[in-house]
């Protein structure tokens, strides 16, 4: 294969042809089958309802700031209820596969698009359209379930908007369903020659397992808030313990997706990472298969562990155990991956760049937040630790040191790729260090909130809790700036950065053989793989400062 | 490593000139083609099956809980109607597969009969589903309705013990569960079949202008598929609804 | 153990550990802590001493591929296996400590509804958001909803449950107070506008000021005697007469023994029980009677079902209708056999009276059932 | 694989046996087979559902790659009733007898 050099071709006005330029207006992009195109669509949406779930996250600070909360109790439980929702369904869960993996998977295994490009943008489209309900319930007075909907409370006592956001989710998780559809299909059968299923980059791996959760858990959420909105709608309904319906049913039912959705989270950010690690040291990752087979490995047993969220739910208490025990076995796979990655340092040449700075905070916070699971997953500690703040701190150590995290790497790491543009270091570097130090000091705090015993979603809370909760805040506050810090500069670097070489990390990966920002059908011609993954030796020179070799 | 999916022989054995009219641009051959859209209609009929799995889940936990309620608000259902509408749809599954058949052998004119026959017994189905949605009505067992009664109005359930024509309030509680289940069950069953039969008119109405050929025609065996999953569905649900304790 | 007493007087990071499991739950809260701190410690020394060592330097060459290694890889796999086994098996059997009810516990009565927490003591004290209990002796706490689910937190006490509506069980957690003072409730689990506010206060005293305390309050008698005058209110004695023969099953001593049921199945007449069979008479049908009972949902409180419930519960073995609550037969009575098995299976042709289709005067302010 | 072609006979043979099995599952739910009633159904049904996805919907001629994919729905399927199941059928264990 010749070097993305010395491939580039140019149009008619002399700039080089890229999916950026291929086509300009609004009909372009809203029209466009390219995965690249429908990954920046995602990108502009996502990072939007970021955005409004960080104002909510902040909203939720300011309020404990005092005791008695600075709120009405009725806003303030609109207020982490549209939080919750927003940072799960419309943020985090497409986040990194509906952006990054949309740009990239077709590119690392060779392939000109997805396999249904349409379905891909009907997958946005229904994004938007499913979030438009959701923005509609906020707007027309917000939601106060909480984001996990519990009956009866959802289904008979609430008085707010439940049935336009459950609409929302329910239309949202069909776009999460045709993205992994998208993905299953494509890595089966658009590999380019010579890809094997072991040459495939651990994104690849991490994705493809992340769309076998969506796909076999999704539907599940579907028909539950379906029948969660029946009842509501109906006033009758199996969940209904008037009529002799069980409440703990619908948490069986919720949980079993809204368990495998949080590897549906991770997952992806710890294929980011394991692209990360590799290329910013160079190396291989340490045990290949061994990463690759845990992604799978959690994605398969991530289903069996839904009832630790029941433990107190008056769920049989022999079952309580079991899935104590299997939570424990989910979590193997994890630590597999946290000293692999680690051991992929060893001997390696480690770059001080952003995208590394996030891929070691990933390592360091996501092994925090996964041993507090740990606590949570010890079922008779998690009778004291249930639904306090130190469940709050443990999932925003796994879901923002984690999971955001991996997801700002990756797009650190994949700015040049996308956008044709250097990001500046040295700004990345400062956010980073800014967010890592907000982050601990917002959340470490609720570990010690929660063992003492602050429960999580209240509104006001005896005064002795204060003061951990203003160290909280301020913490927020900080992780609040580091936040706007990036993306400033990621704005500003869209016209002003340093123009971007192909492969500007020196790194290993199909999505480093073409052009930064590649063409419309990512290849000129379709490669053919020779070598394994993360082989550095096959980096050519030419491709890494951008002029071509003659 | 010989690799499985795209090799040079593929793309070659088309030959360069030749790509198929009917082929998209991002895949290399009709073989790949077809292979992803089989393989993608396998996975959506995945998650169609975990999301009748979650109603079925919620069926089996009350039955277990309600097994006496389940067995007498069964005996409501016709199950004469129940077992019609499982021929009419075994049948439709057939003419299905027989339309797919003659897909195959590029038989246009067939193909165009047996797609609209198929249409025709899924309105059969759906006629049958009307008459006993609307008995329900009448018989006032329909859950949501203010005037839901137990034992149904003017009807005797068939062949249950007196005990389990109680009226008694959670009795009828729990057979309001049952027809709560039955309902969505059979309402997510009947959504997509009229989504499948919007679909059957659509391709019916292009097999007619001859779009598919001998060669090109994996829509017809993708929806095809389609349509025997929702048959698979009634296939679960006549037993599970109809015939819970019909034993005298 | 010294860590604990450390920790406890360094800083505020323990709640205080006020009931008889509390130091076990720290004791593997601490153990984890060390854990992570180790782990934790571990992983940031390995990475920082990589970082330092292998940074990248001008012109580094292409660093050498490692495999990986089968043997340090297995380490690393089964060594979590093993400490996470360990850690399941503490946690379980702690679960196992909370979760199991010891049979000589005392019963306080809770119900939870949407924003408050009531509570009954057999004594007959009621009151809104606080308790008071003695220390060292063993309290179960049953529990039910009115409304949606709420959950039962003491933090001093690390006991938590949920406490779910429907007809079919009470939700029951216990603890055995080990340190007199005031302690947090909350509700733990989200319940709507005033969850937060869903709060009170347990207070362990000592025994004598327990007793002290007791004998203040109770104003309308026990809760056994509320529910005998509860029983003859509701009708429930024009059946369920302690020399009633025929339709009807006697309930004297049925608490806490194992019933047989129609249909071949078995059941324990515990709290839940009771209530479902008030509630959902047509759930469990005793062997050899007719369903005639009608059900109460909608016209018995939650409260009210409670002081039914001690009432059974207090016309136990011995044939004393207000017998202190807590009779120590029970236990033991679970291996009689049931009470009502002696009665006929057919029913007798006797006994006009019994069937709710002449309402007897007691409960004539009852709707007339049907059947 | 999608180009395996079923002769029109197999069809007919399958409708048959799929008739057949309605039949017998009208049949054996008149007769008191007691717990064992839904066994019985679910099994004729189970058969039935086979005969349409091995022969109707072609999986006995497609790739082991489809194969999986089928049997993948059924085993989760499986999971989610089974293990909720499971909790309402052991509730009652390590409480307490009173
Ligand atoms: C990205 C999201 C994410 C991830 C990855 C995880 C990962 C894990 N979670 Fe978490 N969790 C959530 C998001 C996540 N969780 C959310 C959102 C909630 C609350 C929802 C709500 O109620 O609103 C929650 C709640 C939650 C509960 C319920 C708590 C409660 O409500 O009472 C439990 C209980 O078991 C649990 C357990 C675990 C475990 C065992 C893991 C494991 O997968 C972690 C594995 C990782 C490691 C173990 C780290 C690596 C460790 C090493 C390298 C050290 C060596 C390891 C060993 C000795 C084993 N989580
Ligand atoms: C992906 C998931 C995710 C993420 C990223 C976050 C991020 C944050 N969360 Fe959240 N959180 C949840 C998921 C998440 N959370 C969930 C599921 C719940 C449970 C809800 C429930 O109980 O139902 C929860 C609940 C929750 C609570 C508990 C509420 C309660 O129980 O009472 C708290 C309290 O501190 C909190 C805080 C925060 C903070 C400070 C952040 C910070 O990390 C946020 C940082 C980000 C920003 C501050 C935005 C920065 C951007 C700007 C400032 C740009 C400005 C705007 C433009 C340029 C347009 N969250
Ligand atoms: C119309 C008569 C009738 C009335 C009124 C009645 N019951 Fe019953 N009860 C029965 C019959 C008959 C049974 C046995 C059949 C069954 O289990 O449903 C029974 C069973 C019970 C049982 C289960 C007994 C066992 O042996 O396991 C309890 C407990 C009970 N009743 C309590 C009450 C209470 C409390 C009330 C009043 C609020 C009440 N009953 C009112 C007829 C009645
Ligand atoms: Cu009651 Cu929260
Ligand atoms: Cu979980």
């Amino acid at each position: 294969m010749k070097s993305a050099i010395s491939q580039q071709r140019f149009n008619r006005d002399g700039e080089p042809q890229t999916y950026l330029n291929n086509g300009h207006g609004l009909r372009s992009w809203f029209l466009t089958k390219d995965h690249k195109r429908i990954a920046m669509l995602y990108l502009v949406s996502v990072a939007f309802f970021f955005a409004v779930g960080g104002i909510y996250a902040l909203l939720i600070r300011i309020n404990l700031l005092a005791p008695n909360g600075l709120f009405e109790s009725d806003t303030y439980n609109r207020i982490f209820t549209t939080h919750g929702i927003i940072m799960v369904f419309f943020f985090l869960v497409p986040a990194v596969p509906a952006v990054l993996g949309n740009f990239l998977l077709p590119i690392m295994i060779g392939a000109k698009d997805l396999a249904f490009p349409k379905i891909n943008l009907l997958s946005w489209y229904l994004y938007i359209f499913g979030a438009a309900f959701t923005v509609i319930a906020v707007i027309a007075g917000g939601v106060d379930t909480g984001w996990t909907f519990y009956t009866p409370y959802s289904s008979t006592y609430s008085n707010s908007n439940v049935l336009l956001a459950g609409v929302g989710i329910f239309i949202v998780g069909f776009s999460s369903i045709l993205t992994g559809l998208n993905f299953i299909v494509t890595v089966h059968t658009m590999r380019a020659p010579g890809l094997t299923w072991f040459r495939l980059p651990l994104f690849v791996w991490a994705n493809y397992a992340t769309s076998l959760v969506i796909m076999l858990s999704t539907p599940v959420l579907a028909i539950t808030v379906s029948l969660l909105a029946i009842e509501r709608v109906a006033h009758v309904g199996i969940f209904d313990p008037a009529i002799g319906g069980d409440p703990v049913l619908f948490q069986h039912m919720f949980w079993f997706y809204s368990h495998p959705a949080v590897y549906i989270m991770v997952l992806p950010a710890m294929g980011v990472i394991s692209e990360l690690i590799a290329n910013m040291s160079k190396k291989n990752v340490f045990g290949y298969k061994l990463v690759a087979m845990s992604s799978l490995a959690i994605g398969v047993f991530g289903f069996l562990v839904w009832g630790h969220h029941l433990f107190v739910s008056t769920q049989s208490v022999y079952l309580g155990i079991i899935f104590s025990f299997l939570s424990f076995a989910v979590a193997i796979p994890s630590a597999i991956k946290v000293f692999n990655w680690t051991a992929t340092l060893f001997k390696g040449s480690i770059s001080y760049d952003a995208p590394m700075l996030y891929g070691l905070g990933f390592i360091g916070l996501f092994l925090i937040g996964g041993m507090t699971g740990l606590f949570v997953a010890a079922v008779g500690l998690d009778v004291h630790l249930t639904d306090t703040y130190f469940v709050i701190a443990h999932f925003h150590y796994v879901m923002v040191g984690g999971s955001l995290m991996g997801f700002l790497g990756g797009m650190h790491l994949w700015w040049p790729k996308m956008t044709g543009r250097m990001y500046p270091e040295a700004w990345a570097r400062a956010a980073m260090v800014i967010q890592f130090v907000g982050f601990n000091l917002t959340f470490f705090p609720q570990f010690i909130l929660g063992y003492l015993g602050m429960p999580r979603r209240y509104a006001t809370y005896p005064p002795e809790f204060q003061v951990l909760h203003i160290f909280s805040t301020a913490g927020a506050t900080i992780l609040a700036i580091g936040m706007a810090i990036t993306i400033c500069y990621l704005i500003w670097s869209l016209k002003k950065g340093q123009r971007a070489t192909p492969n500007p990390w020196g790194a290993a990966g199909l999505e480093w053989m073409t052009t930064s920002p590649p063409p419309t059908e990512n290849f000129y011609e379709t490669p053919v793989v020779t070598w394994e993954a993360y082989d550095f030796t096959v980096v050519r020179p030419e491709d890494v400062t951008g002029m071509a070799a003659e | 490593m010989s690799n499985k999916v795209k090799s040079d022989e593929h793309s070659s054995a088309h030959g360069h000139g030749g790509r198929h009219p009917r082929l998209v641009h991002h895949f290399d051959s009709m073989e790949q083609q077809n292979e992803a859209g089989n393989f993608g209609m396998w996975w959506f009929l995945l998650t169609e099956i975990m999301f009748f799995g979650g109603m079925f889940t919620a069926y089996t936990v009350y039955r277990h809980m309600y097994f006496d309620a389940f067995a007498a608000a069964s005996g409501a259902l016709d199950i004469r109607w129940g077992a019609f509408n499982t021929v009419v749809l075994i049948t439709s599954s057939l003419t299905m597969a027989l339309g797919v058949y003659h897909a195959q052998m590029g038989n246009n004119k067939k193909l165009t009969m047996f797609l609209l026959l198929t249409v025709l017994l899924g309105g059969v189905f759906l006629g049958v589903k009307y008459i006993e949605y609307s008995a329900k009505f009448t018989e006032h067992i329909f859950p949501a309705a203010s005037n839901f009664q137990w034992p149904p109005y003017e009807k005797p359930v068939a062949g249950h013990a007196e005990t389990q024509q109680l009226a008694d309030p959670v009795f009828t509680g729990h057979v309001k569960i049952y027809f709560f289940l039955y309902f969505v069950l059979t309402g997510f069953h009947a959504t997509h079949m009229i989504i499948g039969m919007g679909i059957l008119l659509v391709l019916a109405w292009q097999s007619w202008k001859g779009k598919f050929s001998k060669e090109y025609h994996s829509y017809i065996e993708l929806f095809g598929l389609y349509w025997h999953f929702v048959d698979i569905v009634w296939i679960f649900l006549f037993p599970l609804l109809y015939l819970v304790d019909r034993h005298l | 153990m010294m860590i604990h007493k450390f920790l406890l007087g360094m800083s505020m990071l323990l709640p205080e550990q006020a009931s008889s499991y509390a130091a076990d739950v720290d004791n593997l809260y601490l153990f984890l802590v060390g854990l992570t701190v180790f782990f934790t410690v571990l992983i940031t020394a390995a990475i920082v001493y990589f970082f330092v060592k292998f940074r990248r330097r001008a012109n580094d060459p292409i660093p050498a591929h490692i495999e990986g290694s089968v043997l340090l890889e297995s380490i690393w796999s089964i060594i979590p296996f093993i400490i996470s086994l360990f850690i399941f098996a503490w946690g379980a059997k702690i679960y196992l400590e909370q979760y199991t009810i010891p049979n000589d516990a005392t019963d306080i009565y809770v119900v939870g509804k949407q924003w408050m927490w009531k509570f009954q003591h057999p004594e007959g004290q009621r009151e809104i958001n606080e308790v008071h209990i003695p220390i060292g002796k063993k309290v179960r706490f049953v529990m039910a909803s009115e409304d949606v689910i709420h959950s039962f937190y003491v933090p001093a006490f690390r006991m938590k449950e949920d406490v779910v509506p429907g007809p079919n069980r009470y939700s029951t957690v216990w603890c055995e107070p080990t340190m007199t003072g005031t302690f947090h409730i909350f509700c733990a689990e989200y319940c709507g506008t005033s969850h937060s506010a869903m709060i009170g206060t347990v207070t362990v005293m000592s025994e004598k000021d327990y007793q002290v305390w007791l004998s203040g309050g109770a104003q309308q008698g026990t809760m056994a005697e509320r529910g005998a005058a509860l029983f003859s209110q509701y009708g429930c004695v024009t059946c369920h007469k302690s020399d009633a023969t025929g339709q009807c099953p006697k309930l004297e001593g049925i608490y806490g023994t194992e019933v047989l049921l129609e249909g071949g199945q078995k059941a324990v007449a515990d709290d839940s029980y009771i209530r479902e069979s008030v509630l959902s008479p047509m759930a469990k049908i005793v062997l050899g009677y007719k369903p005639l009972m009608p059900s109460f949902q909608g016209q018995v409180s939650e409260e009210q079902l409670q002081q039914l419930v001690a009432y059974i519960k207090s016309i136990g073995p011995a044939e004393t209708p207000a017998a202190a609550p807590k009779a120590g037969a029970a236990a033991p009575a679970a291996k009689a056999p049931p009470i009502m098995m002696s009665g006929s299976p057919e029913p007798a042709p006797v006994a006009p009276t019994t069937t709710a289709t002449t309402p007897s005067p007691a409960a004539s302010s009852q709707p007339v059932q049907k059947r | 694989m999608s180009e395996h072609i079923v002769s029109k006979k197999v069809y007919y043979a399958i409708f048959a046996a799929l008739l057949i099995g309605t039949a017998l599952t009208i049949g054996a739910a008149f007769i008191n087979l007691h717990n064992f009633n839904i066994v019985v159904a679910l099994l004729i049904a189970a058969v039935k559902a086979t005969l349409v996805i091995y022969f109707f919907m072609h999986v006995k001629y497609a790739s082991r790659l489809t194969k999986l994919c089928v049997a993948l729905g059924f085993i989760w399927l499986f999971i989610i009733v089974s293990i909720t199941m499971t909790d309402y059928l052991t509730r009652g264990w390590f409480t307490y007898v009173p």
